[in-house]
């Protein structure tokens, strides 16, 4: 019989390679029937992972993350599962429409701006940091005002109570369309960086045999994802053989729209190796801005060696 | 101020739609400063009349008129000041003061603060509840209680008053007490009095008429003028129309019963 | 000389029904709500058209979909209120009769009472795990305060003199409790059931966060986390018919209970 | 031939103070709250021990941490709750005594009841901005709803045979809602007050979720995002102190306020 | 069953620190199976002192003694099933129906349900309540919830009745049924009776003794015998016997009240 893995994701389409690796039956291939446990937000899959809830979890890297680690549990960050790449747009910064016409045109430009983001310690405020940082500014040069929802952030923007804000898509094309936000810089352009990632829980890490034929499932599930809809030609994008089966699979899984998922594709490694050096990067940053009170050794929450074993054995 | 009771009947329907007939064509005419005591056995709709009369509760037929109101325009021209009652069950506000009870009516009228106390103060009096004021009603004595709201009614000084059974729960003295100053107070303000009793002997002490109902459905049994002279004295209860009245009514109120409870 | 007819002064106290207002004031806020959806005071995309929504709904029963929902939630609504209303009122009975439980459970009560759900929710799922059970905690505690508190006024506010009566006629503890306090606490008890109703439809959305599939509360989160306004809609339009729903039962349900208490 | 002395009957009633089982609840609650973090039933993490909680805490009033959250939330709470509760009554009191009031407003409120707070974050952004309003509307919505219904249960459960008597001394609409209604909702509505601050209370934190960087709510959201664990139990333990702060405030409000209220 | 009434004082204190001296040192006995009315101004602690007697109010000093309840052993050795008490507040169950107002103390008593109705029945037909058994109290008339009281206490057959007032809302001919009747479940039962009236008349009438309170706070004032033969008939109010008996009591009454009102 299939082992039963317990997988903790959100309902996104973020969570694509996923669905695409549990529709198309790669982790069956290996022994393994995930059973996909959908969470409404990320925190929570966060804790169902630390108590043993879920076995496998994929989302976000937040400081909540690492604080769960710092607290004594156990989560270890096994795969890429999302980056902001450079020619993938998929958050941007959108500023007022008036702003963007009174030539407001650079990241420098938003000193002392008004910024809307969704939660304090979220993935958007790490990367604005870094971004603000790159072009010598901090974040105390802005006035970040979280908004909790994302609707709530497009309604501030609206309704000029932030001069800007940065939000994943489809919601930058929208202000867009709707004529009250212009998109100043897509975030993937201006600070590449890991953004999500595929955890495992204590128990289930311990299971050495299961861990790694989940991940020859996801890394073969990955390898599908990226050629059908990450595939570059000419310096363009080159939609692959399989892309209108996987926007399908991510339709229903979802119960998105296609035509806003087409657009809402993160990017993520073939292989679904992480950029390891990120998240050190990432700890550093948070333990610098206060959101952790200590750092904490890479060795303690990053563990390829599934990944790697996988690849290895695909390989043969 | 005449009250006319024009061919009232009430027929109470509950939920269930059982319905019980509680007065049956009820006519009859209180005259202007006439004092007017209403008889008739337990569960014969007597108090139902006086909330009909009081405009308290609509009648299923017939209506009631107030003649002569002109001669209290000034206290407004509606019947809303004109009638005060005394309710049976009392029916004080547990959060008012005994003082602050007496006061209510005097309040909707619009009678400034100073002139209520003392107005209060002066029934308070009258009706032996001094040292009581500041009590509320479940601090005082069921007597006490009905005094309250005999006090009540009486503050506002109303053309027609209607008390139901109001000196039931006082001791013989005080009831006695209360008899000789509500006939005082009827003699000097010469107001109109209806007054359900269901002591033969005060009826007949106190009314210009009394009037017997039937058992339920209430029907008007009798009219019985009392003709004795005013002011009355305790001696007059030896006088052959004092007896003569009250074995009258007492006939009339045994039969009745015996019928109620034999039914 | 005027003659006066006396009037039924307390006429306006009666208390007609009114079921064209009834009609009136659903229609209205559907008017309401179509109007400032055309004005456009509020974009599309936040308040969609009702017109719209009845749209989506209609495809959404066709295809099923609203009855997997409701059926989910349904089952988490049922237990949930059912487990807080009985929790609620035994422990209202309790803080309102014995005076020591009145100590122990009135601060305990509002010192818990302000503990937000989704501080709660890390424990919860430790505790209780993601299935079924901590969807049902969430609900049954919710509508354990507003039952608990009013349970409690409900019988502390019995008529010292009924109960005496019942004690005079031999009647101890469990005899006073149910036979006095509780039908005096009936019309609060039943204010505190219209409160649970509430709290438990409102906080579906909260139970619901975690590890379904289905389910009104999963609905209105999950088209809120698509943006799919219309279908967020649909959902609180469920969520809203169910709160008319529950109070209409407990309307009848009351009507029943206190077929006693006298009108004004 | 035997002696029968009678006892009171009614002893078991009594209703005494119990000052030391007070003190002994708070006192329980923290001992079973260390005892479940020192078992290790649940991992630290998830409930941080009381004595880091209290040194977490005095960190965070020795920093001036504490007030800053505090007095930002109070104003809010305040605010709230006042303009809450006024529309509560004030609606409760309308509802239950026009019967078509009645007849509109009851499925109203029962249909607007379950409607999420965070549904509506959108459109009050849109109409009362980002700024205190926004918050302050957050939780006066939620006070509204225990007010409004226990108020309109309270003013129907009024005595008729009050309320004629009130008439029978030329009491008109007004008089009779202020004279005897509303003294007779008191009970209720003082309920309504304990559901209404609790509720307050709670929905801090949903209020505090857009752009503020100071309160109570926001302490705990934000901790909470950051699964800072002691520091949220420090904010959960403010909300907890102002629960019983507000109950004992509203305990000593009730005793002026119903002071003719006969013991049993 | 004999009931000492030992010392009792009872002072009530409100939040305020108030007091009001309700009863001071009263002390009396009422033998077994003895007729005794309690008589005494509006306000001198009657309805207090029945309180204490069925020990539903402590009072501040003294106490009550039960002699005999051996004889009433099946019962259960407590106060419990000893007493019936009708209360002068009627104090009726609004969420019960007459009849199962009548019910209430059986059930208590373990009566089961078929026996409950059977007696309910026969108490409902004495007080004359037929027809009504399935109303509300609401829905009755004051007269008729006072007899549902009264149906009530008489209901569980007690060793001890207490009854507070329990005719002043019945009409006269009703009253004197409800008298005879009482009289009759005495002379058949043999109950100790406790019997609080404001009617001197009825009092002297129905008891085999008269004990006269104060003023507040209450004393025994005096403690009357009534020297009448048993049965009592209508025609003994002209014997000597209970004329004197009356007007004695009268005397005492009227001092009391007159000192009361004028305080
Ligand atoms: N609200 C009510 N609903 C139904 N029936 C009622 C209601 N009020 C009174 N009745 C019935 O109407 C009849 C008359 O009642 P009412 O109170 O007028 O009598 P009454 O003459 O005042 O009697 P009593 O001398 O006992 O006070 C009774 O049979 C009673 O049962
Ligand atoms: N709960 C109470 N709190 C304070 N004072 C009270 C209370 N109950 C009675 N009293 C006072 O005690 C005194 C005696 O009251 P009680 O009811 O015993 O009188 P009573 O003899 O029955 O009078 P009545 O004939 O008017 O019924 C009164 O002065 C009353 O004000
Ligand atoms: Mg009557
Ligand atoms: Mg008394």
């Amino acid at each position: 019989a299939a082992d039963k893995v317990k997988v903790g994701v959100l309902k996104l389409t973020s969570s694509a390679t996923l669905f695409v690796g549990v529709e198309k039956g790669f982790f069956k291939e290996f022994g393994v029937e995930p059973e996909l446990v959908y969470f409404q937000a990320a925190a929570p899959i966060a804790t169902a992972l630390a108590a043993g809830q879920v076995d496998v979890g994929a989302t976000g890297l937040t400081a909540a993350l690492y604080n769960i680690v710092l607290g004594g549990e156990k989560i270890w960050v096994v795969a890429d599962k999302g980056r902001e790449w450079p020619g993938y747009p998929l958050t941007a910064i959108v500023v007022q429409n008036e702003l963007y016409d009174g030539g407001l045109r650079g990241v420098t430009d938003l000193k002392g701006k008004r910024i809307g983001i969704t939660q304090l310690g979220s993935t958007f405020h790490y990367h604005l940091g870094n971004v603000l940082e790159k072009h010598g500014l901090t974040l105390n040069d802005v006035k970040i005002v979280p908004l909790q929802a994302m609707g709530a952030a497009m309604e501030a923007l609206k309704g000029k109570q932030v001069d800007a804000i940065m939000l994943p898509q489809p919601f930058p094309g929208t202000a867009e369309a709707q004529g009250f936000g212009r998109i100043l810089a897509w975030g993937g352009d201006l600070f590449p960086w890991q953004i999500a990632a595929v955890f495992y829980s204590k128990k289930f890490a311990a299971e050495r045999e299961r861990a790694v034929n989940f991940m020859k499932g996801y890394a073969k599930a990955a390898r599908y994802y990226h050629d059908a809809v990450l595939a570059q030609k000419d310096g363009g994008r080159a939609p692959g053989p399989n892309y209108d089966e996987v926007v399908a699979i991510t339709a229903k899984y979802t119960g998105g729209k296609p035509e806003i998922i087409r657009i809402g594709f993160p990017y993520q490694d073939r292989n679904g190796r992480l950029l390891t050096a990120d998240i050190a990067k990432q700890i550093d940053w948070w333990v610098k801005h206060g959101f952790m009170k200590s750092a904490l050794p890479l060795s303690e929450v990053v563990d390829t060696r599934f990944l790697e074993t996988a690849l290895k054995a695909l390989e043969k | 101020m005449r009250v006319v009771v024009d061919h009232v009947s009430k027929t109470y329907t509950d939920r269930g739609g059982r319905s019980v007939d509680a007065l049956r064509d009820v006519a009859f005419t209180v005259e202007a400063e006439e004092f007017v005591a209403l008889l008739g056995p337990s569960g014969c709709g007597k108090s139902t009349l006086l909330n009909v009369i009081a405009g308290l509760l609509a009648p299923t037929r017939g209506g009631v008129w107030f003649d002569g109101a002109r001669a209290d325009g000034a206290r407004g021209a509606n019947a809303r000041a004109l009638s005060a009652m005394v309710f049976q069950e009392f029916a004080l506000f547990p959060w008012r003061t005994a003082q602050k009870n007496i006061e209510f009516g005097l309040e909707e009228a619009g009678v400034p603060a100073a002139e209520r106390a003392t107005r209060a103060r002066h029934y308070i009096e009258l009706t032996g509840l001094a040292g009581f004021e500041t009590r509320y009603p479940h601090q005082l004595s069921g007597g006490m209680r009905q005094r309250v709201g005999i006090a009540r009614a009486l503050a506002v000084e109303p053309a027609v008053l209607l008390m139901d059974e109001p000196f039931s729960a006082l001791d013989a003295q005080t009831r006695q007490l209360m008899q000789e100053e509500l006939l005082g107070i009827w003699d000097r303000t010469r107001k109109t009095i209806l007054y359900v009793t269901h002591n033969i002997q005060e009826a007949v002490y106190m009314a210009d008429r009394v009037i017997v109902l039937s058992r339920r459905p209430g029907e008007v049994l009798a009219d019985v003028p009392i003709e004795l002279e005013r002011p009355r004295t305790e001696q007059m209860a030896g006088e052959p129309a004092f007896v003569q009245a009250a074995e009258r009514i007492w006939g009339l109120i045994k039969a009745q019963a015996w019928a109620a409870i034999a039914e | 000389m005027t003659r006066l007819a006396v009037e039924d002064r307390t006429r306006f106290l009666i208390r007609r029904d009114h079921p064209w207002w009834r009609v009136l004031a659903v229609v209205g806020i559907l008017v309401v709500w179509e109007l400032f959806a055309r004005i456009g005071w509020v974009p599309v995309l936040f308040l969609p058209s009702p017109i719209g929504v009845l749209r989506e709904g209609a495809d959404m029963i066709v295809s099923g979909e609203i009855a997997m929902h409701v059926a989910a939630s349904l089952r988490r609504l049922v237990l949930g209120f059912a487990v807080g209303a009985a929790l609620g009122i035994s422990v209202g009975i309790a803080v309102g009769f014995f005076s020591i439980a009145e100590a122990v459970g009135t601060p305990v009560i509002a010192a818990t009472f302000p503990i937000p759900k989704i501080a709660l929710l890390p424990l919860l799922i430790l505790w209780l795990g993601i299935g079924e059970a901590s969807k049902v905690a969430v609900i049954a505690l919710g509508v354990f305060f507003p039952m608990a508190i009013n349970t409690y006024t409900g019988v502390r506010q019995a008529d010292p003199l009924l109960v005496r009566a019942a004690v005079a006629f031999g009647a101890r503890r469990w005899s006073v409790i149910r036979k006095v306090m509780l039908p005096s606490a009936l019309p609060m008890i039943f204010a505190g059931l219209r409160l649970g109703a509430g709290t438990a439809l409102l906080l579906l959305v909260a139970a619901e966060m975690i590890a379904v599939e289905s389910g009104i509360g999963f609905l209105v989160l999950h088209a809120g986390n698509l943006m799919q306004t219309t279908k967020l809609m649909v959902g609180i339009v469920l969520l809203s018919l169910l709160g008319v729903l529950s109070h209409w039962s407990l309307n009848r349900l009351e009507r029943v209970a206190i077929s006693w208490r006298q009108d004004h």
